[in-house]
């Protein structure tokens, strides 16, 4: 039994790079005259999954200890008007600041709800999820905001530099990172501890509240990425950005390798997991179906793709 | 005297209206190995927790080395040198053996990142140090409870520690490791490290210790040096009074012309055993002894439909059967007391109440609808004859002290009223006087005619209960000895180790 | 069955061309057209637009793509747009690469015409989920060349013949205007009513509510809009008329500000006892005609032409091919939609016949 | 330290009452103008939140044997167009069977492919939610299917029994059902025993895949008959009812005390926490405010309640 089960996680661990090479190549061959391997359509698949695979870098961490974090999609929504009236007023650096800044301070608020005060993170970020996008409707009354500034557009849309677009650059930069913290350091380490058994961390001594409040304070701060990174793309802020992201983003998590219970994940698997979502859903609206058909399709998709995996490893 | 190294005064805890400790004054010298022993719920664990700051006292005090310390953290207890074996581990199960045992101590680079190839070279050299054959990569939660508990205190012991506290270090441990640990506190003490060591079996007590402090009902009863006592009046201070039942081997007659209860013929497993036959008979006690990892668990296991057979038969009552799942076992009148209480025994979060029914909900019920008031009787009745020390039925199984947990496994499957009965090391962290009370327990089961067999790390309780003994090697059945001619405990450990 | 229905199903090389391609000729022309363009322009109606038998000869041979890009596709509105076009470009011979439905999500419409852009159309007919939010999707497809031809509302700061060649709108305004009269018809006159408007800068559905309750306010006095609630999406409709209909029992009548939650509303009516209760709305949605159908609450609706405005979408496209000088705001007239005539509005409409249900209760 | 978990856990299983009657009372007093108190809107209230509760008691179940299924809104939304179309062409009693039977089938899905192919539900049943959207958009291509049937009106609608509303009927009904079942027999027991220690109940006998199997048909069987009270109260089968009602199933369930991570739960307060959510919906809406206020206003209230109540407790 034990060791049925160690086979089933380390399938989970390798499931996705597998699951996402078949559909690529499915792909590449059947959708080879829609275009599927232009590289201009290679690069709207990173366009389009950049701002989902940044969050669900952070959402691993988040799950990783044993927690859920439901508020990122209001969070990009906010984020992405606060930094746009910030961009009005004050400029290229204060936007930058007011939109991060805006993000860090909701995960800041969930960090504190769920490890000071103990409420079960479903509940306090299901209750942010509300709480956000009602600011962020409420703030331009749901109005969206402009973006003018070209320096902005360049950084957070649709700039290239030396022809990479920089949402790649930030994609590749944020996962980075993440895999770094999580891989390489003691921050990443105690995490999963925390997660995996948050009294025998405790017993280790290591601060399994403050590595709480640092995950959401981390998912926090991305989802304002996120958030801004919609704004450059689209030219604007608005209040519906980043509707249903959050279980596109903990799917991506959970596709990946990473337990929803906890104490074991892969911020690489993510990355895959996420793109491997957009990269399925750009083949299926590039083979001209119906958002109906695409779907169900995605959905038997994602069903064939575990369940096969499992098969291939047994 | 010179001045205690520790010294915990008038110390006072509560767990809602359990006063369970009342006033413990409790103190050890610098490098004495200390033993800290009593009933299952005396407080023992709550007092060590206490020091090592997980609980928190009422009122009280705490010197080491001369001066007041105040623990409120764990990471208090670290600061002051105290490190603790806890009794239901605190290891992380989807961490390797080497990631937990440098939790929050990981060896880092230049940069600052975790050196992860120092921490696998650390971790194997101080594996081998103590003379453990594991592999730091393993994953804790595929190892059996033995290794855990080896791991837990390679963790404990690579802290640089002023006081280790050992709870129950031995619980799931056999002969050799044990041997092993035992060379390991004495070089500990040598460094003048301080051990306080909790355990249940008094044999290893005066094998390795200096001092020993009893606790019964929460209050401190005796401090003795071990030099100037014995076993009876140890047992005298524990239970508070004369043991019942005794220890000693009673010969019982086993018909073995009958025919067998259960027949196990060349069976064979994905997980270890090969070729594994024998046969239990009516009305006996079938010991199994070997090392840890020699397929003992497996063996009840593949009993119990819970591993896959592969090849071989099994007759129950000269019928043949394929126990492929434990329902099915449990429906041919087989059970299984599990080694390993935490992950396999209980659900934690449930009350003694729940779990104790789990298994016989279908006897409990009428109409679909459970029937409370026999449940209550029933769990009641178990809780009586086990002596479980718990508030109420209803309290939750995580809050009792470790003892009491294993005897609502026990009530679990004995209620279950089973002809087969598979005990995996039944009595692991068991005090002495509710020992003494499940060996009779067992006898008279065995006496009705049914079959017992008994997997035990502890040779002094194989050899008490058993009439037969099988020697278990490598996942296969070496040798078979009834117990009439077995001399003494070292001809059984000869039996054991023997390639 | 209309002249302008396409030859759905034949093969196109073959196809008869049967006649010059307008939209469908018995759509009223008398109501005047209210609503203005995105630049203030005076609309032209959408039966001045013709394409001739030798100028569809024409596109036939040139052997064009088309891709339609919506902001949603749930609905019977979209769908008997997307008919409309998708009838119409097949008449023209024009291949349509991919139909997209943004599902009213900024990002997933930038999504979409970025993996409609990999296909390569010349058109890309579109009605963006927000004029502001979309400028950069829009602008990637004018970089690629693409003829772009708007339903409803155009990207901010985009100009007509430089950036896209037409808009046909729905008159929004005056839907508005026709649910306000058939409320005041069905009131007398008088009455506090309640208006359930929604709740989001949204321009389409601002414009009816706008109109409504100016017809209301500056034609007749003696109705009084006594509550108004927003609904944040259409399954709100419901939960929000009930609680108007709690806190203010005594309402007359009801304008909600489009089918799907008119649907919730006339089962809060239902159950709070509202029989009486006087609505309209607007979109003859199925539901909505069966109700009225079974003179129930709701009276009266202003109706846009969804159909034809795809037809009229598809002809400017057309125009755009030829290089025809193309009217740069074109609008289809609002329909009013009562009990009387249903049979004909849902023709009209939808270009279907009206569904059995509904053809049932009438008797 | 486990002395703490010990409260939380007692104080979650009643918070959730106390918060209750105190924004009831809050409500009465200040809306009392608005007519809150009137039988008309409590049972405004109570139809209102029919279908979310019906939901929540099975998944109560579902959470509790420590599995998700996010698909219950899709479901419904399914079961509301096999019903009606089932309906129109053979009556009343086909309706029925088909609206449940769609439920049940998907439900059997989820819970051979969670059970028998180990695949985690949060991923099947994401799956699962696209699928079943799809699908019901499918079958009719987005357009609603009107009901006529009086008899199916009546009964799943805005029909009454002695004045009592029949969706009244229908909650207390499953409500009992589910309170019984889960506290009072041996499935319920078993389903939490594989919830708390999926091991602990292998070693018990406890079949903890079939568990897991029925525990999925259940939730989906109830996620049908949600469905036929949606397309009952609006006299229609559409595909998008029930969107989002996933999020809000779990929080009731949640909210009412009963873990996320399964062993543990209480039927009663998932019950309680639904009317709960519903009735702060409907104070909100009473009151007038936007709709951006209501969701900040619904989340600091979901907050303040469950943070308050641990307060109270400690
Ligand atoms: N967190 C808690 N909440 C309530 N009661 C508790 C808690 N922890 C321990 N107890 C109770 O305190 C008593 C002492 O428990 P403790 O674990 O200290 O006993 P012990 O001496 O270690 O026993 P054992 O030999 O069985 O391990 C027991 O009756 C137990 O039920
Ligand atoms: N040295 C080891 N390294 C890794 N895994 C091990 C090791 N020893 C045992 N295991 C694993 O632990 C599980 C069962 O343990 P084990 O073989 O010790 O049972 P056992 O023979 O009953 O032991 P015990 O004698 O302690 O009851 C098996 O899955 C086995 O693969
Ligand atoms: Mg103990
Ligand atoms: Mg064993």
């Amino acid at each position: 039994m034990l060791s049925k089960k160690f086979k089933i996680l380390d399938w989970r661990q390798n499931i996705v790079y597998i699951a996402f090479i078949l559909i690529f190549i499915l792909f590449a061959i059947t959708l080879n005259d829609q275009g599927f391997l232009t590289i201009e359509n290679l690069l709207n698949i990173v366009r389009q999954t950049t701002v989902i695979t940044i969050m669900a870098v952070a959402m691993t961490f988040v799950i990783s200890s044993g927690e859920i974090d439901l508020s990122v999609g209001s969070i990009a929504a906010l984020s992405s008007l606060t930094a746009a009236l910030a961009l009005q007023s004050g400029g290229l650096i204060l936007g930058i600041i007011v939109g991060l800044g805006t993000g860090l301070l909701i995960g800041l608020i969930n960090g504190l709800l769920v490890s000071k005060f103990l409420i079960p993170s479903f509940l306090v970020t299901l209750a942010m999820m509300e709480i956000g996008r009602g600011l962020a409707m409420w703030i331009t009354d749901t109005a969206p905001v402009p973006i003018l500034n070209e320096s902005y557009l360049f950084l957070f849309g649709n700039g290239t530099i030396f022809g990479i677009p920089n949402l790649l650059i930030w994609v590749i930069f944020i996962a980075t990172i993440g895999y770094t913290l999580y891989n390489k350091t003691i921050f990443g380490r105690q995490t999963l501890a925390t997660g995996g058994n948050v009294n025998a961390a405790k017993y280790s001594g290591v601060k399994t509240s403050r590595i709480k409040l640092l995950v959401f304070m981390g998912s926090g701060m991305m989802a304002g990425l996120a958030g801004m990174l919609y704004a450059g793309r689209l030219q604007a802020g608005r209040f519906t950005f980043g509707e249903g992201d959050e279980l596109s983003v903990i799917a991506a998590v959970i596709l990946g390798g990473t337990s929803l219970f906890g104490g074991i994940g892969t911020v690489i698997g993510t990355v895959i997991g996420s793109i491997m979502i957009g990269t399925i859903n750009n083949g299926l609206i590039l083979m001209g179906l119906d958002v109906s058909q695409q779907m169900f399709v995605l959905g038997i998709i994602l069903i064939l793709a575990v369940a096969f995996g499992r098969k291939a490893k047994k | 005297m010179t001045v205690p190294f520790l010294k915990m005064n008038d110390i006072n805890k509560s767990f809602g209206d359990a006063h369970v400790l009342q006033g413990v004054d409790f103190e050890v010298q610098q490098g004495e190995v200390h033993a800290l022993m009593g009933g299952n719920g005396a407080g023992k664990t709550t007092l060590m927790k206490i020091l090592a700051g997980v609980y928190n006292y009422d009122s009280g005090s705490i010197e080491i080395d001369g001066e007041k310390v105040h623990i409120n953290e764990p990471k208090d207890a670290n600061k002051a040198g105290v490190s603790m074996i806890f009794q239901e581990f605190s290891l992380v199960p989807k961490f390797s053996v080497a990631q937990n045992i440098f939790l929050n101590k990981e060896p880092r680079t230049k940069l600052g990142f975790i050196n992860e190839n120092r921490m696998m070279q650390d971790s194997k050299e101080l594996l081998e140090e103590m003379n453990i054959k594991l592999s730091p990569e393993t994953r804790v939660e595929d190892l059996s409870v033995g290794y855990w508990q080896m791991t837990e205190i390679s963790k404990a012991v690579s802290n640089k520690v002023h006081i280790l506290v050992m709870d129950e270090p031995t619980s799931t441990l056999s002969l050799s490791e044990t041997e092993t640990l035992f060379k390991l506190i004495n070089n500990l003490k040598e460094k003048g490290i301080t051990i306080i060591y909790i355990s249940h079996r008094l044999d290893e007590i005066f094998k390795v210790c200096d001092k020993i402090t009893v606790l019964r009902n929460g209050k401190q009863v005796a401090t003795e040096s071990i030099a100037d006592t014995d076993l009876e009046s140890v047992i005298n201070h524990i239970v508070g009074g004369k043991l019942k039942q005794e220890f000693e081997w009673k010969e019982r007659l086993v018909d073995y012309s009958k025919s067998p209860l259960i027949e196990i013929q060349n069976i064979q497993t994905l997980t270890k055993l090969d070729n594994v036959s024998f046969s239990l008979y009516p009305g006996e006690i079938l010991g199994i002894a070997g090392l840890m990892g020699s397929g003992r668990t497996e063996i009840a296991r593949a009993l119990f439909g819970m591993d896959r057979i592969v090849e071989g038969r099994i007759f129950i009552q000269g019928q043949e059967e394929l126990l492929t799942s434990p329902q099915l076992a449990m429906k041919k009148g087989v059970a299984l007391v599990p080694e390993d209480r935490r992950n396999q025994g209980l659900i934690l979060d449930h009350s003694v109440k729940s779990n104790a029914i789990l298994s016989i909900l279908k006897e409990l019920t009428r109409n679909g609808i459970i029937k409370e008031q026999e449940s209550n009787k029933l769990v009641n009745k178990y809780v009586e004859k086990l002596n479980i020390e718990t508030d109420h039925i209803n309290k939750t199984t995580s809050l009792l002290s470790g003892g009491n947990q294993q005897k609502v496994v026990l009530a679990k499957w004995l209620a279950t009223n089973p002809n087969i009965l598979i005990l995996d090391e039944p009595t692991n962290g068991v005090d002495i006087g509710a020992k003494s009370e499940i060996i009779q327990l067992i006898r008279e089961i065995a006496d009705e005619g049914k079959g017992i067999i008994i997997i035990s790390s502890e040779m002094t309780q194989l050899l008490s209960i058993s009439d037969r003994i099988l020697i278990v090697q490598e996942g296969t059945v070496v040798d078979t000895l009834y117990r009439s001619n077995i001399e003494s405990e070292r001809e059984l450990e000869h039996a054991i180790q023997k390639v | 069955e209309t002249e302008n229905s396409g030859s759905a199903g034949g093969n196109l090389e073959d196809a008869e061309i049967e006649g010059p391609l307008t939209i469908n000729p018995e759509i009223p022309d008398d109501s005047d057209i209210v609503s203005k363009g995105p630049h203030g322009e005076q609309a032209d109606s959408a039966h001045e637009l013709e394409l001739s038998e030798e100028e569809i000869q024409e596109i036939r041979d040139g052997e064009y793509t088309a891709a339609i890009a919506m902001h949603y596709a749930g609905n019977d509105w979209s769908q008997a747009q997307i008919n409309g076009l998708e009838d119409t470009f097949e008449e023209l011979g024009i291949e349509i690469t991919n139909v997209t439905d943004a599902q009213f999500s900024v990002e997933k419409q930038m999504n979409d015409i970025e993996t409609i852009l990999a296909n390569q159309p010349d058109i890309l007919v579109s009605i963006p989920v927000d004029p502001i939010s979309t400028v950069g999707a829009y602008q990637l497809a004018l970089d690629a060349g693409v003829d772009l031809i708007f339903m409803d509302e155009v990207p901010e700061g985009f100009t007509p013949e430089e950036d896209y060649t037409s808009v046909v709108s729905a008159d929004n305004f005056g839907n508005g205007v026709v649910a306000a009269h058939l409320m005041a018809e069905k009131l007398n006159e008088e009455g506090d009513i309640g208006v359930i408007y929604h709740d989001a800068d949204f321009f389409v559905t601002a414009q009816r509510v706008e109109a409504f309750e100016q017809t209301i306010e500056e034609d007749y006095p003696n109705i009084n809009i006594a509550s108004r609630d927003g609904i944040g999406e259409p399954e709100d409709g419901e939960s929000v008329a009930s609680s108007m209909l709690t806190r203010d029992p005594n309402l007359d009548g009801m304008f909600v500000v489009w089918d799907v939650p008119a649907e919730g509303a006339i089962a809060a009516a239902d159950s709070a006892g509202h029989d009486d209760l006087v609505m309209t709305t607007i979109d003859l949605g199925a539901n909505v005609g069966l109700d009225m159908a079974r003179d129930g609450n709701i009276q009266g609706v202003g109706a846009q032409l969804p159909y034809d405005q795809g037809v009229a979408e598809a002809i400017l496209a057309g125009y755009e091919i030829l290089d025809k000088e193309a009217p740069p705001y074109v609008a289809v007239p609002a329909l009013d939609v009562t009990r009387e005539n249903i049979d004909e509005s849902w023709n009209l409409i939808y270009n279907e016949n009206v569904p059995q249900d509904i053809e049932d209760e009438m008797d």
